[in-house]
């Protein structure tokens, strides 16, 4: 495999890097303020792609569509935190699974009713639908790379906020001595609910993001949610640094194992056994990957300080 | 003095910046009570939890009837004879008193590798858990799930259940947390009947309790030893009552 | 001296012999009311309540929530599914570093499917046992995802279309053709199980595992061998929801990854919620009424999901006691 | 058990209580044909169109076909061959369903097959992988669409006689991908530079697409059914691929499913299929005209081969009185394919697939500026698949 290639699967790698940030922080936030796992986090990014891409049809633009993805997300997620999460914080993390993943069947089965059964294939804004030539000769797609700089984005964002603001300090405290914050005198139900908001709204940024990559469809809040898991687990629960370093990793390692794998293993057998070998291997090779980290560090890549 | 049953070596253990414990050595012969006493987060139950292997030291060591277990897991050294009790009770709350009992005498009688035969079938180690239901004045309530015996009760069950197992050397982490003075004293007198038949490395904060049992004193204050020695010479030591005892006194 | 047995213990054992005598006529029954059909799907509901046991015994009774025994049960599936499949084309399925052949007997494909699963389950056990609490849950569903496509990567077994299989087992040299042999051979595996695992929980191993979900402190300071009680516990655990998955790919002749993934290990757990969670028998009843419940539901309305997704939720919420608990009178975790 | 399933009852609602019922009548009530099909996910749009055709035959007759009424129920396999193989046992089994069709994805196909043919007819209206075609051939099988080799051989061909040399071949990895790329190489001869295979569930081609940039071959063939086939043609265009190298493809990643949301991006771009919205038949004129007025939108090829399933089983009911459960007899019937197809000619051969002419498309614009496919050109001409010979039926 060339450089060039090697290159461009780079940044493939990243695209997908990015998304699983996304999703990453809000989930390890959410656990490591509120130390509660929501398996309907996916729904949450389902839920931001189908209203983006609804308001993208009715106005044609992408960019409202974004905003109200963004909305949707952050506002469902308040509505969950307010009506069920809430109930949840001082119960066993089984009931929080069981829960949540209550909530994925009712939330998947409502889009099915509202939205129908079939995807909406989003198209890429008119303003990104070409490639750009990221070094002469090689042509990159426009909208991967507004991806890549849309993550930034939200990662810079993200650090400001918690480096920077009061509402950031609540949060650095809550993740690590959670009896402090209470003992502040904050409102600690306000403060939990907006990190569940936030979480919401990156959910969805990520959902909105993915639509015209992939398709809207019921389930796909599902896909990611497993490898986001794998993404929190390797950089450790709680940490937003942790989920960046697990969702670069995770994305690369997932998309270059993909690339390389089948090229090595043509060699041996046939092309359909080749690709279907590499194809898997390379999902496993992810969850190779967090079991090494985890042999190693059994708290991921930053563990919180207990 | 005889080689001691359970040795410390300049034990040191760190949480981020706080020294929890530093460079602490001490040791328990057979049959002695051994307090330890000092302020609040003086390192006391840190202690305790490296000495029964729940945490790990960052440096030295922990000897145990001659053999180094410095990195041996809880249970391994709960097998070899170290028993203990938490400050905060530790039982299995949905278990009868006498289950929880059971648990604990059958602990060291071959393995929990048994998988047919029913737990409570064997008379000889039943009889051992009732007798210490008793000695514990908690034969009335073997029934009842641990979880809803009285705190008092709690106190017993927990110190019964350690004393089951048969341990030679007992880890006591505040046995009289939480009872009133009836049961505080009534814990002492328990506590003074073990003299002799268990070493005890006794965690207290009730000095009338630690002076009532102890053979030696050890004073902790902020992780280290400040004093070490016979109780009457504690109570002499102007630096523990500087450090501790005076404000005992003052109140 | 035995404790004595609560009134609710008693009323359970009551209503599980009545549910053992109607499992044991039903098949006659069914027959003469003209509803043969449906015994397939009462073999499945044995298989998946075999499965939600075995669950059982490691959620319910250990406090472990394992979020991937879906891939036990896919493992033990496709272990049968495998040996059937080189039976069929007479090719071994293994050449290195021995020659295994395939095999249609059930007596070689069932005990196989539990040391597979029960391995498998040692091995992610002995990884994810040395963590607690949310992580446990996430790195059980991350390494039966790993065994899911683990599966798919191997060509010669179907991918993600599923492995077609030629016959099913037989056992004694009598082919397991029909409805009625292989739901018997459902029912006994799973009231053996179901024996084996009430005595196993008053026994010692049991009692030590039951302890250490309800204060692993106490336990670890009283000498017992947490890790490795759990990790026999979740090797057991896998090696039944094993054998499960061999009564299924029988059922079905055919052997889908649907089996591995965590959609299935997520109605596992439901099913031992729904019935309630160490108590053994209200998990069986889950799966029956979960199965119940897809069957009735799924016929009314397509969005059966939507009802199913409340009545989970209220579960958690207002019911904890699970199905078997207002059939017994019993709390969850007797 | 995420399993969806759709009770269509609305054929029978429409169903008059007259006495008109043919005098033989063996089952009381209407006759039920089982539709096993998909209609969630990525390949929705397929089984969509499929049943939609279907139902258009049922309704223009007013809910009945080859005279007698039927109902039509309709369940959704998620394009999950498990789903497929459960919803059949229990339409055989429970409902005791004679005639099925519907199935879109031959791994579906495939997990079926057993559990139906030994019981019921199934007639296909897509899925028609070799293994059915060859050896493993079924008196109670009938493939009225075409076998799965059929679309992309034509295609080998002409990009044989457009001169490529060098050709990329990418398919989703499951029986009927398969079929597809040995299809296409059977009559390409110049060089596959790779033979790609990618996940039946696979939306993102960013890995292929470089690879394909850094093979730089002079054709790619693309089997991408559905929504698999939108994603891939747009990110085709967006990696700066499309008009650097021209891409061919079987109908099937060319049609009134995919067009719509592809767009422009399509054009120009070469593709085959036994179909065509402009073929000047009249049978077809009037399927797309009653199509679009019912529906609101263009016919793809998968509906007209759900029309004419419905049609060819009309014919069959109609021939033997709709006694369906006479299997042999009303195999015979079927074999005779006595319908107005709406390919024009249409018939049967020993292994009950198609022998049909292959058409040659390319994608436009037409006059109301709608993305749509003209024919340019015949392949085929009575063209039979590679397996027949293989098939011991007559």
């Amino acid at each position: 495999m060339d450089s060039l290639l090697l290159l461009e699967q780079t940044l493939n790698g990243l695209t997908l890097g990015v998304m699983l940030f996304l999703m990453a922080a809000g989930l390890t936030l959410i656990f490591g303020v509120m130390d509660v796992i929501n398996l309907a986090h996916g729904s949450l990014y389902m839920l931001g792609a189908f209203a983006g891409a609804t308001v993208t049809a009715r106005t044609g633009s992408f960019a409202l569509g974004v905003l109200a993805g963004v909305a949707a997300s952050a506002l469902i997620a308040l509505l969950l935190e307010l009506t069920l999460i809430r109930r949840l914080y001082a119960r066993d993390h089984l009931d929080q699974v069981l829960v949540t993943y209550a909530v994925i069947l009712i939330a998947n089965e409502s889009v099915k009713i509202v939205w129908g059964p079939q995807p909406i294939f989003l198209g890429t804004p008119e303003a990104l639908a070409g490639s750009v030539e990221i070094i002469p000769g090689v042509p990159y797609p426009a909208y991967r790379l507004a991806i890549i700089g849309a993550g930034i984005l939200a990662a810079a964002f993200l650090w400001w906020l918690i480096a920077r603001t009061r509402l950031g300090m609540l949060i650095r405290a809550g993740t690590t001595h959670r009896a402090i914050v209470q003992a502040l005198g904050v409102n600690i139900q306000v403060l939990f609910a907006l990190v569940f908001a936030i979480g919401g709204a990156l959910a969805g940024l990520a959902g909105m993001m993915a639509g015209p990559l992939l398709a809207v469809q019921v389930g796909m809040g599902e896909q990611i949610l497993i490898l986001t898991f794998v993404v929190v687990v390797v950089g450790g629960l709680g940490s937003v640094r942790g989920a960046m370093a697990g969702a670069l990793l995770v994305g690369l390692v997932d998309t270059l194992s993909r690339a390389v794998l089948p090229t090595v293993l043509r060699g041996m057998m046939e092309p359909s056994a080749a690709d279907q070998v590499a194809a898997n291997l390379g999902a496993v090779a992810v969850y190779l990957l967090m079991a090494l980290i985890l042999a190693i560090r059994p708290q991921g890549l930053f563990p919180r300080h207990a | 003095m005889a080689e001691p049953l359970l040795r410390a070596e300049r034990l040191s253990k760190r949480f981020g910046a706080l020294a929890a414990v530093a460079d602490v050595s001490l040791d328990l012969v057979t049959g002695e009570c051994h307090a330890v006493i000092g302020p609040n987060g003086a390192g006391k139950s840190t202690l305790l939890a490296l000495l029964a292997g729940e945490i790990m030291p960052d440096s030295g060591s922990v000897v145990f009837d001659g053999d180094d277990v410095t990195r041996a897991r809880p249970s391994r050294r709960a097998l070899a004879g170290l028993g203990r009790t938490f400050q905060i009770t530790q039982l299995c709350r949905e278990f009868s008193a006498r289950r929880n009992v059971m648990l604990a005498v059958q602990s060291r009688v071959g393995t929990p590798f048994h998988f047919l035969r029913r737990a409570d079938s064997l008379a000889t180690l039943a009889a051992r858990a009732d007798a210490a239901l008793v000695t514990a004045g908690l034969a009335e309530r073997a029934q009842v799930p641990a979880g809803l015996l009285s705190h008092g009760e709690q106190r017993q069950l927990e110190l019964a259940v350690a004393m089951a197992m048969r341990p030679r050397a007992l880890l006591l982490d505040e046995p009289t947390a939480g009872l009133g003075p009836a049961e505080t004293a009534e814990m002492a007198a328990r506590l003074a009947a073990l003299k002799g038949r268990v070493a005890m490395l006794l965690v207290e904060h009730d000095m009338d309790t630690v002076f009532r049992l102890a053979d030696r004193i050890t004073v902790l204050a902020e992780g280290r030893v400040i004093a070490s020695g016979a109780p009457e010479m504690i109570r002499a030591d102007t630096a523990v009552r500087e450090a501790y005892l005076g404000e005992v006194v003052d109140a | 001296m035995r404790e004595p047995a609560p009134w609710h213990v008693r009323r359970g054992w009551i209503a599980a012999r009545l549910g053992l005598v109607a499992l044991l006529v039903a098949p006659f029954v069914l027959t003469a009311l003209d509803r043969g059909y449906l015994l397939p799907v009462m073999t499945r509901m044995l298989a998946y309540g075999l499965a939600a046991a075995a669950l059982d015994f490691v959620l319910g009774y250990g406090g472990l929530v394992s979020f991937g025994h879906g891939a036990f049960l896919g493992t033990g599936a496709y272990v049968t599914g495998v040996l059937l499949h080189h039976a069929g084309q007479r090719t071994p399925v293994l050449r290195w570093p021995v020659e295994i052949g395939g095999s249609a007997d059930a007596l070689v494909a069932f005990p196989a499917a539990a040391i597979t699963a029960g391995a498998l389950a040692f091995l992610i056990g002995a990884v994810s046992l040395r963590t607690r609490g949310v992580h446990f849950i996430m790195i059980t569903l991350a390494f039966a995802q790993m065994v899911y496509f683990l599966v798919l990567a191997i060509p010669e077994y179907g991918g993600t279309d599923g492995l077609m299989l030629p016959a099913r087992n037989n056992l004694l040299d009598l082919p397991l053709d029909g409805d009625q042999p292989i739901y018997w051979l459902a029912l006994a595996l799973l009231v053996g199980f179901l024996l084996v695992a009430r005595r196993v929980m008053e026994a010692r191993f049991g009692l030590a595992l039951r302890g250490a979900r309800q204060n692993e402190r106490r336990m670890l300071a009283l000498g017992y061998p947490v890790y490795r009680i759990r990790l026999l516990a979740f090797t057991i655990s896998g090696a039944a929801a094993g054998v499960a998955g061999a009564v299924l790919a029988n059922q079905a002749a055919f052997v889908s990854p649907d089996l591995l993934s965590w959609q299935r290990s997520g109605e596992l757990i439901m099913m031992v919620i729904l019935g309630g969670q160490g108590t053994l028998f209200g998990p069986v009843l889950g799966a029956f009424a979960l199965l119940l419940l897809e069957e009735e539901l799924s016929a009314v309305t397509e969005h059966w999901m939507l009802v199913l997704g409340p009545i989970l939720l209220l579960c958690v919420l207002f019911f904890r006691r699970g199905l078997w608990g207002q059939v017994s009178g019993a709390p969850a975790h007797g | 058990m995420t399993l969806t399933r759709r009770s269509m009852l609305a054929a029978s609602a429409a169903v008059p209580l007259t006495g008109l019922a043919a005098p033989a009548l063996a089952q009381t009530g209407p006759i039920r044909i089982g539709m096993i099909t998909t209609l969630s996910g990525p390949g929705a749009a397929l089984g969509n169109d499929i049943r939609d055709g279907f139902n258009l035959v049922v309704k223009n007759a007013s809910g009945r076909l080859g005279g007698l009424p039927v109902e039509v129920v309709i369940a959704d396999d998620g394009l999950r061959p498990e789903n497929g193989r459960a919803i059949a046992e229990r339409m055989v089994r429970r409902d005791r369903i004679q005639v099925l069709t519907g199935i879109v994805f031959s791994n579906v196909m495939l997990a079926v097959a057993p559990v139906v043919l030994p019981a019921a007819t199934y007639i296909s209206a897509n899925a028609g992988p070799s293994q059915l075609a060859g050896e493993g051939c079924n008196a109670n099988y009938f493939n009225v669409a075409w076998q799965n080799d059929n679309l992309h051989e034509a295609v080998g061909q002409y990009v044989t006689q457009q001169n490529k040399q060098r050709a990329y071949i990418l398919a989703p990895n499951y029986p009927a991908g398969r079929d597809a790329l040995t299809g296409f190489k059977r009559f390409f001869k110049g060089e596959v530079i790779a033979e790609q295979y990618t996940r039946l569930d696979q939306l993102d081609y960013a890995a292929e697409l470089a690879a394909i940039r850094n093979a730089n071959p002079e054709a790619v063939y693309i089997f991408l059914p559905g929504g698999l086939g939108i994603n891939f043609i747009k990110q085709y265009a967006a990696a700066g691929l499309r008009g650097r190298v021209p891409l061919y493809g079987p109908g099937f990643s060319f049609d009134q499913d995919v067009l719509p949301a592809v767009g422009e991006d399509a054009l120009g771009c070469f593709n085959s299929s036994q179909w065509a919205l402009d073929l000047p038949v009249p049978a077809n004129r009037q399927f797309v005209d009653t199509f679009e007025r019912e529906y609101g939108r263009l016919p793809s090829l998968y509906a007209s081969q759900g029309y004419d399933a419905a049609l060819l089983i009309g014919s069959a009911i109609a021939a033997t009185r709709g006694r369906v459960g006479d299997r042999a007899a009303f195999a015979a019937a079927l074999k005779r394919a006595d319908f107005q197809s709406v390919r024009g000619q249409f018939r049967f051969g020993n292994n009950n697939h198609p022998i049909q002419t292959i058409y040659m498309r390319e994608v436009v614009k037409d006059e109301r500026g709608r993305i749509v496919n003209r024919t340019i050109g015949t392949a085929f001409q009575d063209h039979q698949d590679a397996y027949a010979s293989q098939c011991k039926l007559a």
